[in-house]
């Protein structure tokens, strides 16, 4: 009902650090506006996911928060929503082609942007290597366009040389770890910039560059603010990270998906095609993130002061 | 003596453990959900959810018993979906020539695993471990790693839609029907060779108790949407598959491999070959399996089917086929299957945490083929 | 037309560097039963594997001509469509499927379809069974359900029911009791009238004597001598085949018996399969210091379960008390009976005996290799020591300790198998079926053995479906009819006829 | 006859198609990566970067020469190796403690799979299966799903440190000297219970031969920064697991378990116990594996470990394990293990895309298991 409406929230993937956050923001804010949250986590399986989703509409859930694993595949599953009077509010990735309420979100495409302006900004001319997401994240494709647009005119211009670039498997750790390992050993540690696309990520290919006494030298970008990312920041071995405020997205997207239930009308500020409708949007900035400005996660809230400093 | 009768009842009627699991299971999760667990609605969806794994887990039940294993079927049936996807998507092909299409891929990678395996004597795990990388490095090629989308409503169809109530009326009476028609003739047949009948108020009461399965089944469904399609061409395969192994030379073969390979093959029979067609009927599985995924996703994913292998071997495992091949039954896979859907279902209902629902499913993986060893008898 | 129906021409046979077979030359008349002898690993199922296609065409080297034509069969397919059909000398049923099943597999009677006729084949099934004097094997029950003596009784039936021309029988006999030897050769005859033409394997000489029109013995691999049976004697035959003459088979020697020293109480083994069903009914029986029990009774008497129950190793719920030396013996696993002075060589070689995988001497090692450890590490040149003296005083034949142990024909296998066993230096040696599939030579050696053994003290418990064996051999016999003690006889003036009405009587 | 002299060869020396096989694998790289393949500095890369599958490797060795599989060590690698991190990073433990901490705790399990396997006779595969999940999910649990880091400096130093260049010299002399002393006990030895001798020629080279690895070996690294330490600790499990599997009479029973359990168990050795212990090892392998994954990585992943066990069955089956137990070798599991690491490094080295990759990594596995079973002798 709508005073204390039910809210499914369908999780990509609770193995990776941020969707952690993100729940634990979204299910707090939720319980103070007197809904109830129902949290599912998919494990990076599309058919998981989809499955979850039918469930949480048999559960009789009023509105769903969905961030999906696979932005084009959940099609059927929305429409067996909307079938039920169910509203949809797509989550950080917009799922395409299908009849959503709502979409909230930072733009992957530009945080693929920042990712490589952060770094050309650190080191405008050299030879670069492109750290991408999983082969099989749509998402690693749109942040890889973002770079890309940053990238290509400097790239033209024969400023910057792209000497190699790989995805990584389920944007593992030790899987990016080696693979620049092998970058630096086949290029005679002649790699003058990173650009990683997440601090997941990032966080390998810094162990690859302290092992070579680079780490610190040559910059590197990631995405998520990771606590450890963070801690790498302040140390100066990580050149940036994307913070998305995620206590922010989270909260926006609880009041929006309440507001829905109750038939208010949400503020958004933009629209975005999802190739089936223009879908009302609500776009958050992100904010890269230096030494310079890692106040500003204390300042959100984002972490305490202490835990960036232990250790 | 007491367990010792338990036993033996649990010894000739091995289903029967996994079905009171089943009920502890369904029980559990409809006081938990106070009643949602059981609507019909709840019910369609576990059906359709368990169908992608029931189909695949049919193929590799044959593919146990046989005595060997399939680890690519999670990669194949994603390589088999995703060129369904992008021959409706990118060339516009129509369904019955794309499933041909599909299908035949299928068989000719199935074949060609069960080549490698029977002819060149490559066990199959490293088939499969092989296959698992390769087919899926196909299927990043084919997609270029991105989701093609959106496919044919034609062939959503295949995975959104359902019978319509009345044709499953029809469909519930017309198996009945069948029933009484096989009953009666092995009744003539036992007759004609003098062999001695069993007591006719049994055949009778097993006749009831399928009147009964069927009424509740087809009742359940309708009560929602109809029988989903997935679900219908599950059944059907349940039936086809049931009726090759235990009916059929070929079927009855598979065991013969499985349980005395060389005696098998001393007998005469091309062992080699019984072993291609498995294999060729493991990919035939995943082609409908990844078209059905395809289907159900609107979108051919690279990523489609991942780890699917170990939920068609675990749903194997659990409903009672021997790690040691020559002996499991199809249906047994498919109440294996139906385990796993429903803890995935009814844990997911229940808003368990993710890594609470990957214990308590490791757990209860573990000790359904440990209810199944130390009721089996006499081996210590 | 040619007057053989066979001709084998110099057929030579390697695996890997061993020459098993080096050019066997053999002819069989139309019509004729052919006894076909020589010592394990003489090459005898080696050769029949090479006429009935399990080694196909091209990977021996020679001829076979197959009713004056030549035979190139490159599969068991093409030979029974020839109407060669054999009965190998292992087991090849499928345990899983069921009786009818197994006696049609290759052969199924077919529906519309491919369909199984089940009830057509059921009603064969019995028909046949009962041809062999088989009645309380239920046809529909999965083959695993049925001991090794009815196993092979159902191989038989499988092959009679092909239709051959030639059938070939690798050792049908040696897991059969005297009655069901009785029925086969009865078949045997039978089936000659009929004008089948047989060869047939087996050590029972007796049994090639009784049926047999022609012997040929062949010993290496290399064929010695086809003689009419007529001209021949169990005693020719056996001189041809190990080389030179043997004037006793039974070396029985005097030896003392002394004190009680074993003794087992109230055995009982129930079925595994089926809790409510004994396989072994309250046995007891007792043993002397330096004797030698022999155990007889019909195939699936349960004589194995019995002795295993003992040794602690039976597959099922039983209850036994163990008494050596007057103390009661903790028993319960193998490990036990080891450690407290038991030992015993199992029925079946293959299953429960060797281990492939390792070598001879590691094989006859296994037991005891703690005794060779320093610390951790074994002891390799004391264990080589070791396993060299056994190998001589066994008289094992082997190339090399360092060999596969697969690579040992049958009665060599069972010496490495005996050798592990009598490592442990055990008080008591249970025996189960010591000599099944052995040559005579191999078998005067293990009797040889065994005496020695008993003068030396030890106890020895010998289960036995040869009656001849078993009279020929032990001081005492125990009988054993479907798992009651049917009898305790001193073996003196002893009559296989005795011990058959034992067993068979309630 | 040709191609049968050729058979014999490899037959003879198992291995000897598998060291072909890397040379072609190394020669091709360093080709087309004009030399950068083979200059110390990658080869120190590879080394390292082959360590976690090789430590895996060993323990899987036993399991499988032991008839049994084990496919939960994926998952208790990344549970381990997060343990290790929050001991580390949250309580601030010292090292020592942390890893006899994990230690234990990887023994622990490691001895729980090998109860269910051994004495609840649940067929290793489910348990694996089960343990994926379970200990998938309690890595999860423990680490709240959350990236642990910074470790310590004296942890990341296990990962990343180097053995100072003399004492890689020292090692390699003093390991020779090894050689030599054992060669001459052999000799003694034999001599002693009168044994032939083998010619002096022919341990002789053999001591010449080893001095030349060893040579090769330390030199190469050392001219980069000097022996890694999980390469040292690599190699000094390779050395405890050889001298195991081929010198205790634990070992030796180890592959008569595999070969033919029945009739080890009627040989009175305690199987149940054997195969126990070989599940305990497995856990301590684990446990290793996992502290230096996280060494690594500086970091706790809770994905750490992922397919991990994949990686290590395909080295022991490359490396020459039977599928069926009884026979198999650990350094031809490293060996298996360096094939693999040895395709990954190079097709990184000269950017092939991903799903290349893959395709070449599953081609390369089924290829090498079949020369394997080709060339092996006499069966069919
Ligand atoms: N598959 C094989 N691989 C290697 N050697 C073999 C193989 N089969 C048989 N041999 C060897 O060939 C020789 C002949 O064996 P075969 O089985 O034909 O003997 P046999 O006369 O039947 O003996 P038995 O009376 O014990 O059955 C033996 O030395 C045996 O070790
Ligand atoms: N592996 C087995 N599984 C199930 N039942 C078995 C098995 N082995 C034997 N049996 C059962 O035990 C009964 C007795 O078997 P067994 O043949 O061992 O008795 P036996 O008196 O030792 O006769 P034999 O002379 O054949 O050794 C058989 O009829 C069979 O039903
Ligand atoms: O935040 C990132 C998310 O946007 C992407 O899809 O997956 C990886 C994450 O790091
Ligand atoms: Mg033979
Ligand atoms: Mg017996």
């Amino acid at each position: 009902d709508a005073k204390n409406p039910k809210i499914g929230f369908s999780i990509d993937d609770l193995r990776l650090e941020r969707w952690v956050r993100d729940r634990d923001f979204f299910t707090a804010e939720a319980t103070k506006l007197g809904a109830k949250v129902y949290v599912q986590s998919a494990d990076a399986n599309e058919q998981r996911q989809i499955s979850q989703i039918e469930n949480l509409i048999s559960r009789g859930v009023d509105v769903l928060v969905i961030v999906p694993y696979n932005a084009t595949v959940l099609n059927n599953a929305v429409r067996e929503a909307k079938k039920a009077k169910i509203k949809v509010v797509s989550y950080d990735r917009l799922i395409l082609n299908a009849d959503i309420d709502a979409y909230i979100s930072f733009d992957n495409e530009k945080v693929g942007e920042m990712q490589a302006q952060g770094v050309v900004a650190a080191k405008p001319k050299g030879n670069y290597y492109l750290l991408g997401g999983a082969p099989t994240d749509n998402n690693a494709k749109l942040l890889r366009e973002g770079q890309m647009k940053v990238l290509q005119p400097l790239v033209d211009k024969g400023d910057i040389k792209i000497v190699g670039k790989q995805w990584v498997k389920d944007w593992s750790a030790s899987e990016a770890m080696s693979i620049v390992e092998n970058a630096l050993t086949a290029n005679n540690n002649k790699i003058d910039a990173i650009v990683a696309s997440n601090d997941g990520t990032a966080g390998g290919a810094i162990q690859a560059l302290t092992a070579q006494k680079l780490a610190g030298k040559v910059p590197v970008s990631g995405q998520d603010a990771d606590i450890a990312a963070v801690k790498r920041v302040i140390a100066g071995t990580q050149t940036l990270t994307v913070y998305k405020p995620l206590k922010l997205i989270a909260s926006e997207a609880a009041k929006l998906s309440i507001q829905l239930v109750r038939n208010e009308k949400p503020a958004y500020n933009a629209q975005y095609n999802n190739g089936l409708k223009q879908v009302s949007t609500l776009l958050l900035k992100p904010i890269p993130l230096t030494k310079a400005n890692v106040q500003t996660l204390v300042d959100d809230g984002f972490y305490t002061k202490a835990q960036l400093s232990a250790n | 003596m007491q367990s010792n009768q338990l036993k033996k009842l649990f010894t000739q009627y091995k289903m029967l453990a996994l079905l009171i699991a089943i009920a502890l299971i369904w029980g559990f999760f409809t006081w938990k959900t106070e009643g949602g667990f059981i609507t019909p609605r709840n019910m369609s969806n576990l059906m359709r959810q368990m169908a992608i794994t029931g189909i695949v887990a049919c193929g590799m039940s044959l593919v146990i018993i046989a005595g060997e294993i399939d680890l690519s079927v999670g990669s194949l049936l994603g390589l088999l979906g995703g060129i369904a996807a992008v021959l409706d998507v990118t060339h516009g092909m129509s369904l019955p020539i794309n499933l041909l299409i599909v299908l035949g891929v299928g068989l000719f990678i199935g074949l060609f695993n069960g080549y490698l395996t029977a002819y060149l004597h490559i066990p199959s795990f490293i088939v499969g471990l092989g296959g698992m990388l390769a087919y899926r490095g196909i299927v990043l090629g084919v997609t270029g790693g991105v989701t093609v989308a959106p496919v044919s409503p034609e062939l959503v169809h295949l995975g959104q839609g359902y019978l319509a109530p009345q044709l499953g009326l029809l469909l519930g009476v017309v198996l009945f029907g069948v029933a009484v028609f096989l009953t009666w003739r092995q009744r003539a047949s036992r007759a004609r060779h003098g062999l001695e009948q069993a007591p006719i108020w049994r055949d009778a009461l097993r006749l009831v108790l399928i009147a009964a399965v069927l009424a509740g089944f087809v009742t359940t469904l309708n009560s929602y949407e109809g029988i989903p399609l997935p679900v219908l061409l599950l059944l059907a395969l349940l039936a086809v598959f049931t009726y090759m192994t235990t009916q059929t030379v070929f079927g009855r073969r598979i065991y013969a491999v499985g349980s005395n390979m060389e005696a098998t093959r001393l007998s005469g029979i091309n062992v080699k070959a019984v072993k291609l067609w498995i294999f060729g009927i493991m990919g035939l599985m995943c082609a409908l399996a990844g078209v059905i995924n395809t289907a159900r996703l609107a979108a051919g994913s690279p990523s489609a089917g991942m780890s699917g292998e170990l939920d068609a071997i675990a749903a194997c495992f659990i409903g009672g086929t021997s790690m040691r091949g020559g002996s499991g039954t199809v249906y047994g896979a498919l109440i294996g299957a139906l385990v796993m859907a429903s803890l995935d279902n009814g844990m997911s209902m229940l808003d368990v945490d993710t890594y609470w629902q990957m214990i308590v499913k490791g757990f209860i993986l573990t000790l359904a083929v440990w209810v199944d060893v130390a009721t089996r008898a006499g081996k210590r | 037309m040619n007057e053989y129906l066979l001709e084998m021409r110099n057929i030579v046979k390697q695996f890997g560097g061993v020459r098993a077979l080096n050019g066997i030359d053999i002819r069989v008349k139309a019509g004729e039963c052919v006894g076909l002898c020589g010592e394990n690993g003489a090459g005898k199922s080696t050769l029949m594997k090479v006429l009935s296609g399990v080694y196909p065409h091209g990977t021996y080297d020679g001829e076979i001509f197959w009713q004056g034509k030549p035979l190139k069969a490159t599969s068991i397919r093409e030979t029974e469509a020839a109407g060669i059909v054999i009965i190998h000398q292992e087991l090849m049923l499928v345990p899983e499927l069921s009786v009818t099943e197994n006696l049609f597999l290759g052969n199924e009677i077919r529906l519309p379809g491919g369909r199984m006729d089940y009830d057509a084949m059921n009603r064969r099934a019995v028909e046949l069974l009962a041809e062999l004097n088989i009645r309380d094997v239920n046809v529909v029950l999965p083959v695993k359900q049925y001991g090794g003596g009815h196993q092979q009784l159902i191989e038989i039936a499988k092959a009679l029911n092909k239709n051959a021309r030639l059938l070939i029988l690798d050792e049908p006999s040696s897991s059969l009791t005297s009655s069901e030897i009785a029925v086969l050769l009865d078949i045997m005859r039978s089936l000659k009238a009929k004008g089948v033409t047989c060869i047939y394997i087996s050590h029972k000489l007796d049994e090639i004597a009784a049926i047999c029109d022609t012997i040929v013995t062949i010993r290496d691999g290399q064929h010695i001598a086809t003689t009419p049976m007529r001209e021949m004697s169990v005693e020719r035959i056996i001189s041809q085949m190990v080389g030179r003459e043997m004037n006793q088979l039974y070396p029985k020697h005097e030896h003392a018996l002394g004190e009680v020293v074993f003794e087992a109480r109230n055995v009982t083994c129930w079925d595994p399969d089926n809790p409510q069903r004994k396989r072994v009914d309250n046995v007891s029986f007792n043993l002397r210091r330096g004797e030698i029990l022999g155990i007889a009774g019909l195939v699936g008497a349960g004589r194995t379960e019995l002795v295993s129950a003992i040794f602690g190793a039976y597959n099922g719920p039983y209850e036994a008390e163990v008494l050596l030396e007057g103390q009661r013996l903790d028993t319960g696993t193998p490990l036990k009976a080891i450690r407290n002075g038991l030992a015993m060589v199992p029925e079946d070689r293959k299953h429960h005996g060797i281990v492939p995988d390792l070598t001879v001497g590691q094989n006859m090692t296994m037991a005891v290799l703690r005794d060779f450890a320093h610390a951790t590490r074994i002891d390799a040149e004391a264990e080589l020591r070791t396993v060299r003296e056994e190998v001589k005083r066994l008289k094992l034949k082997t190339a090399s300790p360092f060999l596969s142990i697969t690579s040992l024909s049958g009665g060599n296998q069972q010496k490495a198998v005996l050798s592990k066993m009598l490592l442990t230096r055990p008080k008591i040696l249970i025996l189960d079926e010591p000599t099944r599939g052995v040559d005579v030579g191999a078998k005067f050696e293990i009797y040889q053995l065994m005496f020695d053994l008993a003068r030396q003290g030890m106890s020895i418990i010998m289960v036995s479906s040869e009656l001849q064996e078993v009279l020929g051999i032990s001081d005492r016999v125990l009988v054993i009819g479907e798992g009651k003690l049917r009898g305790d006889f001193v073996n003196d003036n002893l009559t296989q006829e005795t011990l058959l009405t034992a067993a068979i009587t309630h």
